[in-house]
């Protein structure tokens, strides 16, 4: 009776209003914007904030639900709620006990084919209610602080909306019911994304960024629509007897644990999809286009990269995960695709992160890199540890890029290059410093921080599971990233200012990094600026100083958080509440009708199957479950049922040894290389060969933009496009245009060769003959009515004897 | 065929409607140059408004069936009728045919193509509307043919009168390439009656009879008509009349041989050969997937090639005709649903592009990409309008053209009737890496054209220096930001690509049936 | 009286009207050939009348006699015109339908 | 008149016929041969008068007298007015004919003989019953104003436009 029992709530049921009002507040952006007293940003930001209310409001529906789930159920092992969580750090194996929370699904008809009607709705679960919750909020706080950032931009309002279409589509791929609505969401973002990184589009470098990133993730995406297919097909005969289609979700995942799901069907449908994935999340080797995306404002740059866009593609893995945990075998092999793939990434971005002067670019890589700490972790079995991971580093990753442009906005005057531009910043910009320690602190997993929590379980869990490989890169990669981090705090922080944090200026910062559409905002900036009377100075002087409240504001919310989000699921201190709520528990689930439709009468079409958890007496208690065994009769499986590592001190030493290693490691190098003290690293690249071609090849992103750029586009772009229509024309039409001369041709030669006299009867094709045939005629027409008379009685004559003849 | 005949009068009054127009503008002498636009304009407007009320009408739960049914005599000698009906197939075209008449007769309103004489323009484009309108009502094999035919003309006259520097070349090059289609179409028509016992022309007969002939004679008579409605579609290789015909053609030319033109192709193959042909169908089919994957990364590749936007557009066409003909090549519901979207789709995107390059080439009067940047300083509008469209263009989910590509691809991994699925699932990758080629050929176009500063060439109020040669045209360069009659005749189109894209189930619903009815008459079809 | 007798008077009387269409010059004498033609068939109308014995033959020949006086008075006006213009019937001479 | 037409002057008849036929066909060449055109004229009123003369034998009286009435009053009246109009000559003329004679007799022969063959295939035997009494005027104004009302009409208005594009055509200026 679970079903039935089940507590859900008005925000639950109306999840989907979450992306719905952002996209309206689009709508009203663009067509009212310009005439609101604030361009449009209000609007963007009250429908943000309606979304963050109702998002907040399920999020807490949402707890409630499991709780009940937990709590009311006869099922549950636990018991009750309280006893149950508080024997839970020691199951070993996770959701083992837990029992299974029923998703609040809904769906209405989008579009039907083949008789099959294909619906537009809403599945809510933890997975989506974490990441509604946390894309609101960022977006929130992200559009807060863009007020002030790109104030005085001539197209403002057009970068608000913007802005807000792109968290709407963002939503739409969270809650997405089915495949297609998650392209939708997909390709909103990706359609935003090229709207927001060209923001400034009268440079080329912008507009070729933009370009970039559309393209790159297009690429991508014909993964997506290949594994889409793929899916669709293998699922969707299985999914339609059990009353889904293979474009929902539930029924994917269901089908894909059902143990009917062919292994090939879904090993390549992954391997698609995972394509798709690596555009998206700019895994190796698709990465490219994500330190461009950079050309974009601070604050898109802070979005894409914590919550939205780039979040796209673990999240598409962890929503589908039943596919990859099946089509890849997840926990059967010692290494798998998904695996490479991240490994490769943590430590190729990370390295790049070593020789970026810009401070966007090094955040850049760090995203990339703990991108790859997520996709690992997924491809390791570390779902949760991975989800996890994509919690935590949102907060600290967007207080980070916050940070980088709350210093380039008032600190380096628009500049992001470290080397010529920074230094020195703490002292004047207390609170920018203190929330970037912070979240670089939680970014370098140093213990306490909320990265310590996230990132030491996937580390753990790749150890857990036997993948001792990755282990070990996972482990390099915590060496690597505190140590680019403390580079970059360094060079921006500490030593001497430079450029103009010492208060110089100079105008080729300013052109470079705002572009003419800046002329403006300067003017603007003043204005804005008086209302805050300490900062009246920004026209005169160009000193760092502090930000405005808009700005600072973001960060210290993000900051502690930061430190706070961690402890949501911080087994150090038995806590697992996110375990809990986020978790999709790997239970047999039994099918029964009777509970389909009892949620409300809008749940008609589409809607997957009802649901009521099985007994767990079903098991006996054996390691088996699913995703590892097929699931009984009458039952289906929605997630793998997994495992966790369980924490000590002792298996998370070394990291923590390494993390700090990483740090006064990098700081003493830095104090080498960047501070006054003679040192032996000063000129290491110069005088070290090896050094010197690691650094080229760093420098140069190891040539893959060359071979992308410079080879596979340039040659698709030029020469193949050329000669395919150069074939066009010299080939193709020249046959077309052969066959009409030719024609032409062959008339000339009947005409010439054929009496004159007698062309009348072969009327050629073309004008020419018809015209000389009535030269040839021209004698008989002599204009004499006698002769026309002759020649009329005469053929009558002649007539009238053929058909006497013939009729005889 | 179940048939519904109500309303008998409606599709013949709709589809005849514009022949009044004509009628009416005889009588007034050319020099009335406005008396001819309102009159043109109030005759589509009128025939929409009948367009519109069949939609009304038109029973949608039972869309699979041929509604306002007419069957009187017509040409007995040849046991040709008059036989028309409509059904979820041919609503929208028919329904789109009426719009885009009206749109571009409001749209010519201000811009007239330079050769002048909007009397003979505008009674063209009328009698154009009716060919349109009448294929797609045709029941009768002899009837479709006969509109099929009205059409050419007009466009033949669109083209080599109104045209641009190649018009010439372009408009015969048009004419003949279609009548060769036509003339194997004929023969294949001709072939298809005697072969199914000489009975009837009706659309009902033959899909009963057609599915017997024997396969060889089935395979030969739909080569006939492949050939035939190939050239209209246009697929490789016989596309080539299309770049130099869009190219050359006027605004509204393009328009409408974008729109609709080119869709009376793929519905022939939809509507008469397929269902006609059963068993030729499947032989062909693996030769038209193959064909059209083709046409899809090749037309794609003639995209990058460009350097005039109309003719890029122009090969666009070809591209996104690949799809549709993919869609059909699947013969399942999916795919052949997803074509009849994408044609919607298409007309109503490339139509609004070739809009779009009108109106710059009515101000820069030119379209070299190379020389047009910053159009989104100079005409921020048009510069978002064009955009838009490009996105609709290269598939965006929720805009109109995602639904006639996905599906598309989708079906492709499952075609139906024992089709090879080998090959069809690598023609589904190609086809997806070509949404790849569109997005790249869209995007470089949109970044080169509307992205930048603008032309210095192109300056406000910037004359021409003498000796530069690059443009001797004695127009002063206007860059105004899209009129009232533009945005008039641009806003539906704006709206139904958004409509479409955002609710589906709008066209889908209304043809799913029809489509499921059909598949399943051509399943009947194949031992 | 044999059928045969009036056809055929009527087949050589056409046969001669022919004849003169095509071989006179004078613009007058060809009308005048014109009118054996019409007379000719007249014969035949009133011959076939008489065979069927209705009176649907003699409507028509008068019919004809009607049409035919009403072609000559407009020839002649032609013919008259023709002479004022160019002083001259010669039918050779006229030749302004030239191809 | 009645009493020329009785029934039983088969013989007469044809013999009447004959010559009648005879006298045509000569005035009838001497029509399209003729060197002086006023003869031609007047050899053409000759072959108009055989022809009344046939239809009386044909027991078609009215369509006679109309024949008489219509061409030799007037038709002919008009040829001569047309021929003294264009100041023909009065005596014989050498030229009348063209070249084109060449081709008009092989012509002329061949659709004669063509019709020739024709008729007497097809009519050869037949013997046209006398009628009792000719055509009454009654019958051919009953056709003429019933069924035949609106050719009747018609014909008028062919005659009044005749008239009217003659007197068009023909006057000076």
């Amino acid at each position: 009776m679970l079903g039935a029992t089940l507590s859900s709530g008005w925000f639950l049921e109306n999840a989907w209003l979450i992306p719905l009002i952002p996209a309206i507040g689009f709508v009203f952006i663009i067509l009212f914007g310009k005439k609101m007293p604030q361009n449009g940003s209000e609007i963007g930001i009250v429908s943000i904030g309606i979304s963050l209310a109702i998002s907040i409001g399920a999020t807490f529906q949402w707890i409630d639900r499991v709780n009940s789930a937990s709590g009311g159920s006869d099922y549950a092992s636990g018991g009750f709620f309280g006893a149950f969580r508080a024997i839970f750090p020691t199951a070993a194996d996770g959701g083992y006990g837990a029992s299974f929370v029923e998703p609040v699904v809904r769906s209405w008809t989008w579009w039907q084919s083949g008789g099959l009607e294909f619906g537009l709705g809403q599945h809510i679960d933890g997975l989506a209610i974490m990441l509604l919750l946390l894309v609101t909020f960022i977006s929130f706080l992200v559009q807060i602080y863009s007020t002030e950032y790109v104030s005085g931009d001539r197209r403002y309002t057009h970068f608000f909306a913007s802005l807000t279409l792109f968290s709407a589509g963002m939503l739409v791929m969270v809650l997405a019911e089915n495949m297609l609505q998650l392209i939708l969401g997909w390709e909103i973002m990706g359609l935003c994304s090229f709207m927001l990184i060209g923001h400034w589009w009268e440079e080329e470098a912008n507009s070729r960024a933009a370009l970039k990133a559309f393209f790159t993730v297009r690429v991508g995406d014909v993964g997506l629509l290949v594994g889409t297919a793929i899916i669709f097909f293998g699922a969707n005969d299985w999914a339609v007897e059990h009353g889904s289609n293979g474009f929902s979700i539930r029924g994917i995942s269901a089908w894909a644990l059902s143990g009917e799901a062919s292994q090939s069907v879904l090993f390549w449908g992954g391997v698609a999809l995972f394509i798709a994935s690596i555009g998206k999340s700019g895994q190796f080797p698709l990465h490219t286009w994500l330190p461009d995306a950079m050309a974009g404002p601070t604050p898109v740059s802070s979005l894409l990269h914590s919550s939205t866009m780039v979040v796209a593609g673990v999240f598409l893995v962890a929503r589908l995960y039943p596919v990859f945990f099946v089509g890849f075998d997840i926990l059967d092999t010692t290494v798998n695709f998904i695996t490479i793939i991240g490994g490769i990434t943590i430590i190729v971005a990370a390295a790049l992160a070593f020789v970026q002067d810009d401070i966007k670019k090094v955040l850049a890589y760090s995203t990339v890199s703990q991108l790859g700490y997520m996709m690992l972790g997924l491809g390791v079995g570390a779902w949760l540890p991975a989800v996890f991971h994509i919690f935590t580093h949102a907060f600290f990753k967007c207080a980070l890029f916050l940070g980088a442009g709350s210093i380039s906005h008032s600190g380096s005057h628009h500049s992001f290059d470290m080397k010529k531009d920074m230094g020195g910043l703490a002292k004047k910009m207390p609170i920018t410093a203190a929330t970037w320690m912070v979240s670089t602190a939680a970014l370098c997993g140093i213990p306490f921080f909320s990265g310590f929590f996230s990132k030491d379980e996937i580390i753990d869990n790749a150890s857990h599971n036997g993948y001792q490989f990755f282990y070990y890169v996972a482990l390099v990669g915590a060496f690597m990233t505190p140590a680019y981090m403390t580079r970059a705090t360094y060079l921006t922080f500490f030593g001497k200012p430079r450029g103009a944090a010492a208060g110089e200026h100079h105008d080729e910062g300013h052109d470079d990094a705002h572009g003419a559409a800046h002329a403006d905002h300067d003017d603007h900036h003043d204005d804005a600026h008086d209302d805050h009377g300490a900062h009246d100075d920004h026209g005169a002087h160009h000193g760092p100083h502090e930000s405005p409240w808009r700005i600072t504001a973001p960060l210290i919310v993000l900051s502690i958080l930061a430190i706070g989000s961690g402890y949501l699921n911080a087994p150090a201190f038995g806590t697992h509440y996110f375990t809990d709520w986020v978790e999709p528990v790997g239970v047999e689930v039994a099918l029964d009708d009777e509970y389909g439709h009892s949620s409300g009468e809008e749940e008609s079409a589409g809607i997957v199957f009802a649901a009521v958890q099985a007994g767990d007496e079903e098991y006996d208690g054996k390691a088996k479950g699913c995703g590892f065994a097929d699931p009984s009769e009458g039952t289906v499986c929605y997630a793998p049922k997994l495992s966790h590592a369980v924490f000590s001190w002792s298996k998370a030493m070394p990291s923590i040894i390494l993390v700090f290693a990483g740090i006064l490691f990098s700081a003493w190098v830095c104090m080498g290389i960047y501070g006054d003290r003679r040192n032996p690293f000063a000129g290491l690249t110069s005088k070290f060969a090896p050094a010197r071609w690691i650094h080229t090849l760093l420098v140069n992103k190891y040539y893959l933009d060359h071979l992308y750029e410079k080879v596979i586009v340039f040659a698709f772009a030029h020469p193949i496009a050329r000669a395919a229509y150069w074939v066009n024309q010299n080939i193709l039409d020249a046959i077309v245009n052969n066959v009409g001369r030719g024609g032409r041709r062959t008339g000339e030669w009947v005409y010439r060769n054929v009496d004159q006299r007698v062309v009348d009867g072969a009327v050629n094709a073309s004008g020419l003959a018809a015209s000389e045939g009535g030269h040839a005629l021209q004698p008989v027409q002599s204009g004499k009515v006698n002769q026309y008379g002759a020649l009329l009685f005469g053929a009558a004559t002649v007539g009238a004897i053929v058909l006497i003849l013939v009729n005889i | 065929m179940q048939t519904i005949t109500n309303d008998t009068w409606l599709l013949t009054v709709g589809t005849f409607l514009p022949l009044v127009g004509v009628l009416l503008m005889m009588f007034v002498p050319a020099s009335e140059e406005k008396t001819h636009k309102q009159i043109g304009i109030l005759t589509s407007a009128v025939t929409a408004a009948v367009g519109v009320y069949t939609l009304l009408r038109f029973d949608f739960d039972q869309s699979e069936k041929l509604q306002f049914f007419v069957d009187s005599e017509w040409i007995t000698v040849i046991k040709s009728n008059y036989t028309i009906g409509l059904d979820g197939i041919s609503l929208p075209l028919y329904f789109l045919s009426m719009v885009v008449t009206l749109l571009v007769m409001i749209y010519t309103w201000d811009n007239m193509p330079d050769a002048g004489n909007p009397k003979s323009f505008i009674m063209l484009m009328l009698v154009l509307q009716v060919g349109m309108a009448g294929s797609f009502i045709a029941q009768d094999l002899i009837l479709f043919f006969v509109f099929f035919e009205v059409v050419l003309l007009p466009m033949y006259f669109m083209i080599g009168v109104w045209g641009g520097d190649d018009r010439q070349y372009a408009s015969l090059k048009f004419f003949l390439y279609t009548m060769f289609g036509s003339a194997l179409m004929l023969v294949a028509f001709l072939a298809l009656f005697f072969q199914t016992g000489a009975a009837s022309f009706s659309f009902a007969h033959l899909m009963e009879a057609g599915a017997l002939i024997d396969r060889d004679v089935q395979i030969w008579i739909f080569a006939g008509m492949f050939v035939g409605f190939a050239v209209k579609v246009p697929m490789f290789p016989f596309h080539t009349w299309l770049p130099d015909a869009h190219t050359q053609a006027p605004t509204q030319g393009s328009v409408i041989l974008a729109a609709i033109l080119l869709k009376l192709g793929t519905y022939g193959f939809v509507r008469i050969a397929i269902p006609m042909l059963p068993q030729g169908a499947k032989a062909w089919a693996p030769v038209i997937g193959i064909l059209a994957v083709i046409g899809i990364i090749y037309g794609a590749l003639g995209c990058l090639a460009q350097t005039d936007m109309k003719r890029l557009i122009a090969f666009s066409s070809v591209a996104h005709m690949g799809f549709v003909m993919l869609g059909i090549s699947t013969l399942t519901d999916f795919g052949i649903n997803a074509a009849l979207f994408g044609m919607v789709a298409h007309g109503l995107i490339t139509g609004m592009l070739f809009f779009v390059a009108g109106s710059v080439k009515h101000r820069y009067h030119t379209l070299e990409i190379s020389r047009l940047s910053g159009m989104l300083i100079q005409m921020p509008r048009l510069g978002w309008i064009l955009g838009f469209a490009a996105m609709a263009s290269l598939g965006l989910p929720g805009l109109a053209g995602f639904w006639g590509e996905f599906p598309a691809i989708l079906s492709a991994y499952n075609p139906n009737f024992g089709l090879s699925e080998a090959l069809f699932r690598t023609l589904m990758v190609v086809a997806a890496i070509g949404t790849v080629f569109a997005a790249a050929y869209l995007l470089w176009l949109y970044q080169r054209t509307a992205f930048g500063r603008p032309n210095p060439e192109f300056e406000q109020g910037a004359h021409h220096p003498v000796g530069a040669g690059v443009n001797d045209e004695h127009h002063d360069v206007d860059l105004h930001d899209v009129t009232k009659i533009e945005w008039i005749a641009w806003t539906p189109f704006l709206i139904a690509i958004v409509v479409f894209g955002v609710y589906p189930q709008l066209m889908f619903g209304v043809m799913d049936p029809a489509v499921s009815l059909l598949i399943e008459r051509v399943g009947a079809g194949i031992p | 009286m044999y059928a045969v007798n009036f056809l055929i008077l009527a087949a050589v009387l056409f046969s001669i009207g022919v004849f003169g269409v095509i071989a006179r010059r004078n613009a007058v004498m060809v009308l005048m050939s014109i009118e054996l033609i019409l007379n000719s068939v007249n014969l035949n109308l009133i011959a076939f009348a008489m065979m069927n014995n209705s009176p649907e033959g003699h409507v028509f020949a008068l019919y004809v006699i009607a049409v035919a006086a009403a072609e000559v008075g407009v020839g002649l006006a032609m013919v008259l015109m023709i002479y004022r213009n160019r002083r001259s019937i010669a039918l050779d001479e006229l030749s302004v339908m030239k191809g | 008149m009645s009493s020329m037409l009785a029934a039983d002057v088969n013989v007469a008849q044809n013999v009447g016929f004959y010559i009648i036929a005879a006298i045509m066909v000569f005035g009838a060449l001497r029509v399209v041969s003729g060197r002086n055109v006023v003869h031609t004229a007047l050899w053409l009123v000759v072959v108009l008068g055989g022809v009344a003369a046939q239809y009386l034998l044909a027991a078609a009286e009215f369509v006679a007298i109309s024949q008489v009435m219509v061409y030799i009053g007037a038709v002919m009246v008009l040829f001569l007015f047309g021929i003294m109009l264009t100041r023909a000559t009065i005596g014989e003329e050498s030229d009348l004919n063209n070249k084109n004679w060449s081709i008009g007799i092989p012509v002329s022969l061949l659709l004669a003989g063509t019709l020739v063959w024709v008729i007497v295939d097809q009519y050869r035997g037949e013997v046209l019953a006398s009628p009792d009494e000719p055509m009454s005027t009654t019958a051919i104004s009953d056709v003429f104003l019933r069924e035949g009302l609106v050719p009747f009409l018609a014909l008028s208005f062919v005659l009044l436009a005749a008239a009217i594009g003659a007197i068009v055509l023909a006057r000076k200026d």
